[in-house]
């Protein structure tokens, strides 16, 4: 019986739950949300699709003329990427809601303009 | 194990998938009445190969695959991991990076027993201290979140030290934290031992005898819940733990009951480990650069897990990948004397006996085959296994 | 130099600056590599692994190195806000001479003590939260050490100048991916800031956190292994005994714990780096502020303000009470002695340079690079006329004014070089630096500008294209030349420096 | 067909027959889901209608729609009967205990002891549920079950009748009547007999401390296990019904029952008294462990029995009349 007291004052406080769709948790700084990559400071040396450990990132091309594919449903959003490359080209941003139901749709494709 | 009796033996089967176990794996009893009479742990349904796949990757990305060895102590085997690689690499931790893992591992420590004390709640069905505590953990999970980005995976750690800073004005944050959680934790401890119905269902239950414990190489809170002093991380102290002083909680209850008191108390200790070390952490360095390219030879490194002691083996032929990798996580130590537990227990305690060791078993589980009617185990080579796949 | 650069900038690094033995050893190669491949340890630097197995294609470590010809004209774009450009000085706001005020820290430091003051005052006003900067061994007085300072304490022993390479660009990357700081002031000699700057404009990210930049004036370093033997076989000097070495008027005074030993600098000369052999700069032209000993004025130092930042951050510390500053009109000394030394610095480079064509040696991408301007810039030469990009106001003087008066103007307007006019306005000659340099110091006050001029004057013509001028500079050797009118080749029209041609060819960069 | 009959048909369909059983059961589910969520911390039901308050029915009519499994190897009649018994039978019961009226819709002297055994009907055709789906995790539930009963069945049919020894009648209606004309209620004159029918019922409906016939986490479902589809949907609806049933014969054997309070209609007494002890029961299952079933048995027979049986004696001694 010794969890009634509590038990009783939970019975008349504000659940804790989140509603979450409806009600979103705002994430704090330096979240590791969805990698995004700034192709304009992208020199293509390929080292984020190497280190990355689960293979989440493709260079299609080589050097300056290379594009970025994002697979997002490989990603597992450690931020290796965004450490090793040396000229902050990537960025996590604070998107977490990237689950769905079609794989087609969770690859990200960066390319330069030209 | 198998014990021949004659009457009404019935086999229940625990997993691969149960309720109880939140993870697959199989247990097979034997069921006198509502008496345990015979134990058949069947480790190894969840093999993922995961020793394999760290010799297939470079020493970066093996920290991220050893974070996932386990979603609760992911902390405890990458600092085991790095451990590893910078003794290979005859590199140190700077003092800084040494401390911040302490806070780290000691954050884990109390998020993994908090969720191991809902869970035992919850097996003896006592769900609302398990919504209670789960809800009481979110604040070490939030501090996660501020501290290293994500929930789970912190990934806090890389080989030479740690991949970010706490910086100065999140430790007030942490510190409030920590105060909230004393008061409440002190608050479970009471109602855990106060509370009849959980005094009923954990007290004598799942003994386990210091001198069983030791021969059966139980580790980690099991061990010490039988009374038997021994911490990794006063033993073999790692990171920044030779400068901190804390005490090593053991009770000699040998039950369930005790390994819940153990494991409160620990939380504790926890708390006051993270206040002297956010209080004493040196200013510097919180990491070294290494190369990619690890020298060759072969390290044992052991870190004490919220579970137990985990220890990791590396071998290094020079390259950026490793030739050999193991890991030995302390689920699997306790799984004989898991079973020694379980032997004459009722039904009903079967799941928080079971869970008494805060089982893990998607980083125990490990690559033999057993045959159950002849009992021979034998362990495939590469070449075996690939002939078998390709018939 | 090399047309095609490799994908792997290793490669291009190993042929054209670490065999040769260019290699100052900053490493700003170790600072960029993004997986770390390269290590300086001691006096070599190391290449651990096979980086072209992690990466396709990179051109970091060669693009960063001070050696290298690439991204120099970008470099620039860090210092060209600023309003003047003499030759030897640079792009520069003030030049000034300056001490700290604290007597106990000029007596511990070279000089004046400024740059202990400056950062010590940073620090504590918090617009850095560490300096990376060389330090001296208390066992080996002369042997550099990067190190890395977080609170001001540490600063006051850290600063140092030297005579060896010290791997400060090195220290800057891991006190940013080490140490994790995110405001770094950076203490370097004109390669190691050249360095830096070069890592700013690849916008490699260890820079996000750079906040100032000190150049030490730099005359060369020395291979300490090298000169010690030599030191040791000549002059019979144990390494152990120096405590200081100090240039003085083109001599290297060995103090030791009981006497001094002088030695000519060109016996010594054989010991500096290969890199700095070849190096002409020696007012670190490209850091934020530049400080050099202010010879023959004890505890005093010469201040070079370059950039906002780094005049609004040595203003602070003026305020603060912290520097004292002087002016460096009153000191033609001072200032003579600097260009003098510059120019020196200079000269011998490009007879260094001349010497290694001939003998058929590599010489370092950077030189060739800056001696030698792309086809792009010289079609853009060959596209302006010579009016175009003349400098219209002269300053002149008379064929009467002395040579000590003339250094007096050129202390105070830093041009290097002063056409001659008669009375009639009528041009008779330029009379330059070097040509008052010839002139024994006792002599300068007795002798006219125009009895040093050089016989021959090189003039071009205001429509002639800019090339022509700029060709005839090369050949010649010289930094500036008149413009004059085509009818008339004794009316002065304008000049055109070399920094006329440097703003030209830099114009379409733009400071980001 | 006379208005009578016709009054008598709408009486059973609609009020306070089965419709209106059904919706009290719903409801109650609602009250007993959202109470223990907040308790916890939690919302519980919360979208479908205001406040998720038609959930349980939601919940109803879905799995009405799933697909119906029934084992190879279970008996087939068995199997299909036990869920249309288990919410037949406190359906049955509440016909008997007084909602709308002192008067229940069907009274006979000795109903009561007809309650008494349509619960112990309950418990058999949960042991025949869970033996004839022959999972282990069934067979053992249903054996949980009976044994449990062995448990709970003496003391919670002597905390029946002593209100009934009080009224001097064995209709539920009847001491319904004593307790308003006596002005009484018989929880202050019999407050053991009340703990022990509190207690008991919680056994009885399976809840926490003795929710062991169904202990998730021991043998999954315990004897709901193979169960799924519409024969789910009556184990639902059952299992609603009998905490109607327990929360109706508690009200009125001890809370006096349905009673006019001024202008108050009785159906709203009884239903602001059988919410109240809903409330109770899930503050209570909120608030312990699960028992094991040896300690359960033998707690039952250790301290309740003897309690139920000093609360007869008392009674026969005059105290509590």
């Amino acid at each position: 019986m010794s969890l009634l007291k509590e038990a009783l004052q939970r019975l008349f406080r504000k659940p804790v739950t989140l509603k979450y769709p409806f009600e979103k948790r705002p994430v704090p700084e330096g979240f590791r949300g969805r990698p995004v990559w700034d192709m304009r400071k992208c020199i293509g040396c390929g080292l984020c699709s190497n280190v990355c450990p689960s293979g989440a990132i493709e260079m299609v091309g080589k050097g300056l003329q290379s594009e970025i594919k994002h697979y997002v449903d490989r990603c597992m959003f450690c931020s290796q990427c965004v450490e090793s490359c040396p000229r902050n080209a990537i960025k996590m941003t604070q998107e977490y809601e990237l689950a769905g139901f079609d794989r087609s749709k969770m690859l990200y494709e960066y390319k330069r303009e030209i | 194990m198998r014990k021949v009796r004659y009457g009404s033996i019935i086999k229940v089967p625990f997993g691969p998938q149960h309720p109880a176990l939140k993870e697959p794996e199989n247990f097979m009893f034997e069921i006198d009445g509502d008496i345990v009479v015979g134990v058949h742990p069947r480790i190894g349904y969840n093999h993922r190969g995961i020793e394999k796949a760290f010799e297939r990757r470079t020493y970066l990305q093996n920290i991220y695959l050893a974070e996932r060895i386990c979603g609760i102590c992911s902390d405890a085997h990458t600092t085991c991991y790095t451990q590893a690689i910078e003794n290979l690499l005859g590199v140190e931790a700077p003092p800084r990076a040494r401390y911040i893992r302490v806070i780290i591992a000691e954050l884990e420590r109390i998020h993994s027993h908090g969720l191991w004390v809902g869970i035992a709640a919850h097996e003896i069905g006592f769900d609302t201290l398990f919504m209670y505590v789960w809800r009481d953990r979110e604040v070490v999970m939030d501090l996660f979140e501020t501290l290293s980005g994500n929930r789970v995976h912190y990934a806090m750690n890389t080989i030479g030290g740690v991949r970010r800073d706490i910086p100065a004005d999140t430790v007030p944050k942490i510190k409030h934290g920590m105060d909230f959680l004393e008061k409440r934790l002190k608050y479970y401890l009471n109602v855990v031992q106060n509370e009849q119905t959980i005094l009923k269902r954990t007290s004598g239950v799942g003994i386990l005898k210091p001198k069983d414990a030791v021969e059966l190489c139980a580790v980690g809170p099991t061990l010490r819940a039988s009374g038997v002093k021994n911490d990794v991380r006063v033993d073999d102290p790692y990171a920044a733990y030779d400068e901190i002083p804390f005490n090593v909680v053991t009770h000699d209850g040998c039950d369930v009951l005790s390994r819940i008191i153990v494991r409160c108390e620990e939380m504790l200790e926890s708390i006051n480990i993270i206040r002297y070390a956010l209080d004493h952490m040196p200013e510097g360095m919180i990491r070294v650069r290494v190369p990619m390219a690890v020298p060759p030879g072969e390290t044992v490194s052991r870190v004490e897990a919220p579970r137990g002691e985990l220890i990791h083996y590396a071998k290094s032929n020079g390259t950026t990948k490793p030739e050999r990798y193991k890991v030995r996580s302390p689920t699997l130590g306790n799984i004989p004397a898991l079973c020694k537990m379980l032997m004459g227990a009722h039904i009903a305690d079967i799941p928080i006996v079971l869970a008494g060791i805060d089982p893990c078993f998607a980083c125990m589980d490990r690559m033999t085959f057993i045959d159950d009617k002849t009992n021979k185990k034998w362990v495939w080579t590469m070449q075996q296994l690939r002939r078998k796949t390709r018939k | 130099m090399a047309g095609r650069r490799d994908l792997i900038a290793y490669n291009d690094l190993k042929k054209w600056i670490i065999d040769p033995g260019f290699c100052t050893l900053c490493g700003a190669c170790e600072a960029a590599c993004p997986i770390h491949s390269l290590k300086i340890e001691g006096e070599t630097l190391q290449y651990i692994h096979d980086c072209s197995e992690h990466l396709e294609f990179c051109p970091i470590c060669y693009d960063v190195c001070p050696h290298s010809e690439a991204l120099l004209l970008e470099t620039l774009s860090f210092v060209t806000d600023a309003p003047n450009r003499r030759e030897s000085l640079g792009y520069y706001r003030k030049v000034l001479l300056a001490q700290a005020v604290d007597p106990e820290l000029r007596k511990v430091s070279h000089g004046g003590g400024v740059v202990t003051a400056l950062l010590t005052n940073s620090i504590k006003q918090g617009f850095v939260d560490s300096v990376v900067a060389s330090r001296t061994d208390e066992k080996a007085p002369l042997k550099l050490h990067p190190s890395i300072s977080l609170v001001p304490d540490d600063v006051f022993s850290a600063v140092d100048v030297g005579y060896s390479p010290s791997a400060v660009a090195k220290a800057f990357g891991r006190a940013v991916q080490e140490y994790g700081k995110t405001k770094i002031a950076f203490v370097g000699t004109p390669c190691q800031v050249l360095a830096l700057r070069k890592l700013e404009s690849w916008e490699h990210k260890i820079v996000d956190s750079l906040k100032l930049v000190v150049g030490f004036m730099c005359l060369w370093c020395f291979s300490l292994k090298h000169l010690f033997e030599s030191l040791e076989k000549t002059h019979n000097i144990k390494p152990s005994q120096i405590s200081k070495i100090v240039l003085e008027k083109r001599e290297y005074v060995v103090y030791m714990d009981s006497e001094t030993v002088r030695i000519p600098i060109n016996e010594v000369r054989k010991h500096i780096l290969g890199g700095c052999s070849t190096c002409m700069d020696y007012t670190a032209e490209l850091a934020d502020i530049s400080v050099g000993g202010a010879y023959p004025l004890e505890d005093w130092s010469i201040v070079i303000i370059r950039t906002e930042v780094g005049e609004e951050i040595f203003d602070h510390a003026v305020k603060n009470g912290l520097i004292q500053v002087k002016s460096l009109e009153n000191e033609p000394e001072v200032y003579t002695h600097m260009v003098d030394v510059a120019n020196f610095k200079r000269k011998t480079a490009l007879e260094e340079i001349e010497k290694m064509k001939g003998s058929g040696k590599p010489v370092p991408p950077i030189t060739q690079r800056m001696l030698q301007p792309l086809p792009k810039e010289l079609s853009l030469l060959s596209s302006l006329t010579v009016e175009q990009i003349m400098t219209k106001e002269v300053m002149t003087i008379s064929p009467d004014t002395t040579l000590e008066e003339l250094l007096n103007i050129m202390t105070k307007h830093h041009h290097m070089g002063y056409p001659i006019l008669d009375e009639n306005k009528q041009l008779i000659g330029i009379v330059t630096f070097e040509d008052i340099m010839k002139v024994p110091p006792d002599q300068r006050s007795k002798t006219k500008a125009s009895e040093v001029k050089p016989e021959k004057l090189l003039t071009a013509y205001p429509d002639e294209p800019a090339l022509t001028a700029y060709e005839k500079m090369i050949n010649h050797r010289v930094g500036r030349i008149l413009i004059v009118d085509r009818e008339d080749p004794k009316k002065l029209l304008g000049i055109i420096t070399k920094t006329d041609i440097m703003q030209t060819l830099r114009w379409p960069m733009k400071r980001r | 067909m006379t208005t009578e009959t016709f009054l008598i048909i709408l009486q059973i369909l609609v009020f306070p027959g089965a419709f209106f059983l059904f919706a009290l059961a719903f409801l109650y589910e609602w009250v007993d889901r959202k109470v223990l969520a907040r308790i916890q911390s939690r919302y519980g039901p919360l979208y479908t209608g205001p406040s998720g308050i038609l959930q349980p029915l939601a919940d109803f009519l879905k799995l009405l729609s799933k697909e119906d499994i029934v084992p190879m190897a279970a008996d087939k009649i068995l199997f299909t009967l036990a869920p249309v018994f288990y919410a037949v039978l406190p359906l049955t019961s509440l016909f008997i205990v007084p909602v709308a009226s002192q008067k229940s819709l069907v009274m006979f002297e000795g109903d009561l002891i007809f309650v008494m055994f349509t619960s112990a009907l309950m418990i058999l055709t949960v042991f025949i549920a869970g033996y004839s789906s022959t999972s282990r995790f069934s067979l053992i539930g249903g054996v949980r079950a009976a044994l449990q009963m062995i448990g709970f069945e003496i003391p919670i049919s002597l905390a029946m009748i002593g209100p009934a020894i009080a009224a001097g009648s064995l209709s539920i209606s009847n001491i319904v009547q004593w307790q308003q004309t006596s002005l009484q209620w018989t929880v202050w004159l019999q407050p053991i007999g009340f703990a022990v029918f509190v207690v008991c019922s919680l056994a009885e409906m399976e809840f926490v401390p003795f929710d062991i016939p169904e202990a998730e986490t021991e043998i999954v479902a315990g004897w709901r296990t193979e169960f799924s589809g519409r024969k789910l949907a009556l184990l639902r609806l059952g299992r609603d019904l009998e905490l109607v049933l327990a929360s109706a014969l508690l009200t009125s054997l001890y809370l006096a029952g349905p009673q006019q309070v001024w202008l108050i209609p009785p159906v709203v007494t009884f239903m602001i008294k059988t919410a109240f002890v809903v409330l109770m029961f899930s503050l209570l299952r909120a608030i312990f462990a699960r028992f094991r079933i040896d300690q359960m048995v033998s707690g039952m027979w250790k301290y309740l029995v003897p309690l139920a049986i000093l609360q007869v004696i008392l009674i026969q001694l005059g105290i509590g009349r």
